[in-house]
C-alpha cells in the first residue's frame, strides 16, 4: 500500500513547477554581497599592499601598471593583480583594505581554455559589470572605518 | 574455503575516494579494510607556516559541506586563549548559520545514500533541490554557495542582511511542507526499508568502544550531542531534543537526520525570534598567545575537535583536526564483517562518510 | 587494447592512396576513412553528435564533487546539454572533470583512469586545486600541476566554482568540440 | 575568555588523584570542562586503565606536539564518556613526554578500541612507536614516502606571512 503512495507522491510532482535555471539563457538571481570576482576602484587603491599581505594563497602580486592616467594617492601606480586559478574567494582582501578600494561582484564566470589567461591585471579588475551595487561602500562604510575586520582587527593597532 | 579479494574505490561508482579491500566468500564480506589516503593534504602542516587568519579558508575545506562546523570549531580555541568573548549577536548569527548549514549537509547526505547508494535518483532529485534553496540562504547570509569563512576571531564576519528573516522562514516553512513527501517516498517505502532494516547493525556497547560520534552514535541508542552536554553559541538559550533511536541499523542512522532536520527548523525558528541587537564581533588581536585549548563542535557528522598550541606568535604552533568522518570509520570494517556484498554501498552510505574530512 | 585511431602508425603518405587507380582500390582503408569524415557535412555531423554525448567519469578526487554533484541536481540539469548523470565505468565516458585536489596518492589511479577512457576524450580541471594548487599549494602531498600528466582543455577557477560556472566551462569545451577536427585527438 | 574551572572539575581531579595515587605526576584542571594528567610512560597503561574505571569510555583524539626547544615529543590523549552522564561535558587529556630521537610508549588500543586510528596517524605524522598496536601500518600518506615524518618540525615547506 505504502508502495503506491510513494508512487503516487512521485507522480503529483510531475505537475509542479519546474525547477530548473535554463542556465545559459536564464540567470539564477545572486544576492547584494555575492563573493565573486573582485572589483578594483582604481582611484581608491593606494597600493599598500595589505590585500597581498592577507592573502592565503599568494593569489595577488603588487604590479606597476603602465596607465597614462595618474592617480593622486598612488604615485607609483602600484596595484594588485590577481591570478585567479589560486583564489578561494573568501574575500578577506576585500574586508581587509583600509580604503574600501576592492569590491565584491557578482561575476563568477571565470573558465578560460588556458591557465596564463586567467590572470587578472588591475585594469581587467577595474571593469565594473552589470548590475553591479557597490556593496563594500554600501555596507560596509566608505574608506573601511565601518568594518571590524579592520577597526577591530590586530591590523590597526 | 577460498576467498576472493575485491578492491572497492578509489574510482568507483559511489561517491568518495576511499579503497575497501574486500576479501569475500562468495557472497558473504569476510574481511574489510579501508584505505584511506587519498585526499590527503597535510593542512596541518600547512596551517604551521600561515597565520591564524590565513589558516581560516584552508582548515574549513576538509569538508565544505559543513564548513561552518569546521570554521567556528577552530576558531573557539583561539578565542579561549585570546580571552576574546563573542557578543550575544555574533553567537546567534553563529547558531543560525551552522542550523542551515546542518540541515543543507544532512539533505546531501541522505541525497547521496538514498540517491547513489541505494539507486532511488528521485532522493537524489529532492536532496539536491531542497538543498539549493538552503544554499541561497547561505549566499545571501555570507556571500558563498558553501565555503563561507564566516568565523573569525572575536565574531562573524556580517550582520543578518535585510530582508533574511522573512526568507529564512518563508523557506523552512517550505522544507517542512516538503518532508512528509520524503517521509512518504522513502521512510515508509518498504522498497527502501526492507534494504536498511537490519542492515549493519551497531550495538550501543560496540558504539560506544568504537567510539564513534554524530548520527551514527545517535542511532545506537546512545543520547550524546555537544550541543546539550557542552553548549557553545546560542544552543543553551534555545529549546531542542536529541533524536535517537535504538536500533543501530542503517535505517535508524538515516533516520536520525530526517529527524535532526525537523529539530534544526525548530532551532532557527527560535534563534530568528530571539535574536539580540548590539555588535556582531569585539575587537580581537591577531596574535595566538602561548598555552593550549580545544574545541568542541557538533558538526553534521559528529563532534568536531580543533586542538591549537600557540607560541605567542601570529601562527598556531601545532593545530590538529579530530573530524567525525575518521572517528566513524572505525566502525566501517566492524559493520561490513559477515553482510552480503550487495549491503556495503547501504552500510558505506549510511555513515554518511566524507573522505576529504577524514583524510585532512 | 586499441585506444582510437591515432594510436596506429599513419600511412606514410596519405594522399598517394587516395589516387583513383582505375577498378582497384589500392591504399589503406582508415586514410580513405578519414579523408572522407573529415569533409565538412560529414565532420559536422560527427563533432554534432559528440556534443551530446559528454558523458563524465565519476572519479571525485577532492570536495570540489560537492558542486559537480549540485550541477548535476535539479535545478542546474546538465542532460540538457546531454551530460548524463556520472557513470561508473570509464568505457563509456567521454570525459575528465578533475574535481579538486590531486593528491600523489590519487595520481596515479588518475592516470589508470585516463589511459582507460576511449578516444576522444576531454578533461575539465575544477576548482583552484585542480589548476594549480590552490589553498594548498605549498603541501607535501599533493600535485599543484596536473596537466603535466593530463591535457586539460579547460580550466575552472573557484574553490569551489559555482555549478553555473562548471555548466559554462562545459559550454566553452562544446565550442571547442564544434571547431576541431576530428582525428585531431 | 578563560572561565576558571569550577567545583565539578575540581571534584573529578581530587578523584583521579585518589584513584591512581602516585601513577600520575600531575592533574590539574585550567579551564572550565577541561582536566589535564600527566603521566609517565612506565605507569601510562596503569593509568588509562584506571581511567577507564573511572568512566572515560572513548578516545576523542589522540594528538602529538613536536616540542623542538625541550627535544621532547609529547603525545596527548583526549578522552571523554559516553556512559556517564556527569563526564559528558569534560575533555580530559592525558599526556606523556616522550624522547625525541627514538619515542616510544605502549599502546593504548587495547584499552580504548577508538585510539586505534589515531594511533596509526601520530605513528606516521610523528614516527611514534606505539609498541603493542595490533596493526601499526601506514594510514594516510603514498607509499613511497621517504621524508622524515610530516609533522615534525624538521621537514620544512615555504614560509608564508
Amino acid at each position: 500500500m505504502s508502495v503506491a503512495e510513494a508512487f503516487w507522491e512521485g507522480v503529483k510532482h510531475i505537475f509542479k513547477k519546474t525547477f530548473t535555471v535554463k542556465h545559459p539563457y536564464q540567470q539564477h538571481e545572486l544576492p547584494d554581497g555575492y563573493r565573486g570576482r573582485h572589483l578594483l576602484y582604481l582611484d581608491r587603491c593606494t597600493g599598500c599592499g595589505i590585500c597581498a599581505w592577507i592573502c592565503p594563497e599568494k593569489t595577488i602580486t603588487m604590479v606597476h601598471v603602465t596607465l597614462e592616467k595618474t592617480y593622486p594617492q598612488n604615485p607609483e601606480k602600484r596595484f594588485p593583480q590577481y591570478w585567479y586559478v589560486r583564489c578561494c574567494f573568501c574575500h578577506f582582501c576585500t574586508d581587509y583594505c583600509p580604503t574600501a578600494a576592492l569590491d565584491y561582484t557578482k561575476d563568477y564566470d571565470l573558465a578560460e581554455y588556458e591557465k596564463d589567461l586567467i590572470i587578472w591585471s588591475p585594469e581587467r579588475l577595474s571593469k565594473v559589470p552589470e548590475a553591479h551595487v557597490g556593496y563594500r561602500t554600501k555596507f560596509h562604510g566608505w574608506a573601511g572605518v565601518d568594518h571590524h575586520l579592520f577597526r577591530e582587527g590586530g591590523l590597526g593597532e | 574455503m577460498s576467498t576472493l579479494d575485491l578492491n572497492v574505490g578509489p574510482q568507483h561508482p559511489g561517491s568518495g575516494h576511499m579503497r575497501i579491500m574486500v576479501k569475500t566468500d562468495g557472497d558473504l564480506i569476510v574481511e574489510a579494510t579501508p584505505d584511506i589516503g587519498y585526499v590527503h593534504r597535510g593542512i596541518e602542516k600547512i596551517a604551521e607556516s600561515r597565520n591564524i587568519i590565513k589558516n581560516i579558508p584552508m582548515l574549513c575545506r576538509p569538508n565544505i559541506a559543513d564548513d561552518s562546523h569546521l570554521n567556528w570549531s577552530y576558531i573557539k580555541p583561539i578565542e579561549d586563549l585570546q580571552g576574546v568573548e563573542v557578543p550575544e549577536r555574533g553567537r546567534y548569527i553563529g547558531t543560525i548559520l551552522c542550523e542551515i548549514n546542518r540541515i543543507a549537509s544532512h539533505l546531501y547526505g541522505m541525497a547521496i545514500m538514498g540517491g547513489i547508494f541505494s539507486g532511488h535518483t528521485t532522493m537524489y532529485m529532492f536532496g539536491f533541490g531542497d538543498r539549493e534553496l538552503l544554499l541561497d540562504l547561505h549566499e545571501m547570509l555570507t556571500g558563498a554557495r558553501m565555503t563561507f569563512s564566516f568565523f573569525v576571531p572575536g565574531g562573524v564576519r556580517r550582520d543578518l542582511p535585510k530582508g533574511f528573516k522573512e526568507k529564512l522562514l518563508e523557506t523552512l516553512e517550505y522544507i517542512e511542507r516538503h518532508l512528509p513527501a520524503i517521509d512518504r517516498i522513502f521512510v515508509s517505502n518498504p522498497v527502501f526499508v526492507q534494504r536498511t532494516r537490519g542492515v549493519g547493525v551497531l550495538r550501543k556497547e560496540d558504539a560506544i568502544k568504537l567510539g564513534v560520534v554524530g548520527p551514527v552514535l545517535r542511532g545506537s541508542g546512545i543520547r550524546c550531542d555537544v550541543r546539550k552536554d557542552a553548549p557553545y553559541g546560542a544552543y543553551d538559550k534555545v529549546d531542542f531534543e536529541i533524536p535517537t533511536f535504538k536500533e543501530g541499523d542503517s535505517l535508524s542512522r538515516w533516520l536520525v537526520r530526517f529527524e535532526e532536520i525537523k529539530q534544526s527548523i525548530s532551532i532557527l525558528r527560535q534563534a530568528i525570534r530571539d535574536i539580540p541587537g548590539g555588535p556582531i564581533a569585539r575587537k580581537a588581536p591577531i596574535v595566538i598567545p602561548t598555552g593550549e585549548a580545544i574545541g568542541r563542535i557538533e558538526s553534521s557528522r559528529g563532534e568536531i575537535n580543533h586542538y591549537v598550541v600557540g607560541d605567542g606568535g601570529d601562527k598556531p604552533y601545532r593545530v590538529k583536526m579530530t573530524t567525525g568522518s575518521l572517528k566513524n570509520l572505525a566502525a566501517l570494517p566492524f559493520l561490513l564483517k559477515g553482510v552480503r556484498i550487495g549491503d556495503l554501498p547501504i552500510i558505506y552510505g549510511s555513515l554518511d562518510y566524507w573522505p576529504v574530512e577524514a583524510d585532512r | 587494447m586499441d585506444a582510437g585511431p591515432t594510436t596506429e602508425p599513419k600511412a606514410t603518405s596519405s594522399t598517394e592512396g587516395l589516387r583513383p587507380v582505375p577498378g582497384v582500390w589500392v591504399g589503406n582503408l582508415r586514410d580513405i576513412v578519414e579523408r572522407l569524415v573529415g569533409l565538412p557535412p560529414i565532420k559536422s555531423l560527427i563533432n554534432w553528435s559528440r556534443l551530446y554525448s559528454l558523458w563524465p567519469v565519476h572519479l571525485t578526487t577532492a570536495c570540489c564533487s560537492a558542486e559537480f554533484g549540485a550541477m548535476m541536481g535539479p535545478r542546474y540539469d546538465p542532460e540538457r546539454f546531454g551530460m548524463q548523470a556520472a557513470v561508473g565505468s570509464m568505457r563509456q565516458s567521454d570525459l575528465l572533470v578533475i574535481e579538486g585536489t590531486v593528491t600523489k596518492k590519487m595520481l596515479k589511479r588518475i592516470k589508470v583512469v585516463w589511459e582507460q577512457m576511449p578516444n576522444p576524450k576531454y578533461a575539465i580541471a575544477m576548482g583552484d586545486c585542480a589548476c594549480s594548487g590552490g589553498l594548498f599549494h605549498d603541501s607535501y602531498s599533493i600535485i599543484n600541476e596536473v596537466e603535466k600528466t593530463i591535457p586539460i582543455d579547460v580550466y575552472v577557477p573557484g574553490c569551489p566554482p559555482r555549478p553555473e560556472a562548471v555548466l559554462n566551462a562545459v559550454i566553452k569545451l562544446r565550442e571547442k568540440i564544434r571547431r576541431e577536427e576530428v582525428y585531431s585527438k | 575568555m578563560t572561565i576558571s574551572p569550577s567545583v565539578q572539575e575540581e571534584h573529578i581531579a581530587t578523584a583521579i588523584r585518589n584513584e591512581l595515587g602516585n601513577a600520575v605526576d600531575e592533574v590539574t584542571s585550567q579551564r572550565k570542562d577541561r582536566i589535564s594528567v600527566v603521566a609517565r610512560k612506565d605507569t601510562l597503561r596503569e593509568v588509562a586503565q584506571g581511567l577507564q574505571r573511572l568512566g572515560f569510555d572513548h578516545a576523542v583524539s589522540v594528538s602529538g606536539v613536536d616540542l623542538l626547544e625541550e627535544k621532547k615529543i609529547e603525545v596527548l590523549y583526549f578522552l571523554s564518556s559516553y556512559s556517564r552522564d556527569d563526564l559528558k561535558h569534560l575533555v580530559l587529556s592525558l599526556r606523556v613526554k616522550l624522547d625525541r630521537e627514538s619515542p616510544s610508549l605502549p599502546s593504548l588500543t587495547p584499552v580504548w578500541e577508538s585510539a586505534n586510528l589515531f594511533e596509526r596517524e601520530t605513528y606516521e605524522m610523528f614516527g611514534v612507536n606505539f609498541e603493542g598496536h595490533p596493526n601499526l601500518r601506514k594510514l594516510l600518506l603514498q607509499d613511497n614516502w621517504d621524508g622524515p615524518p610530516p609533522l615534525r618540525k624538521d621537514l620544512k615547506i615555504p614560509e608564508m606571512g
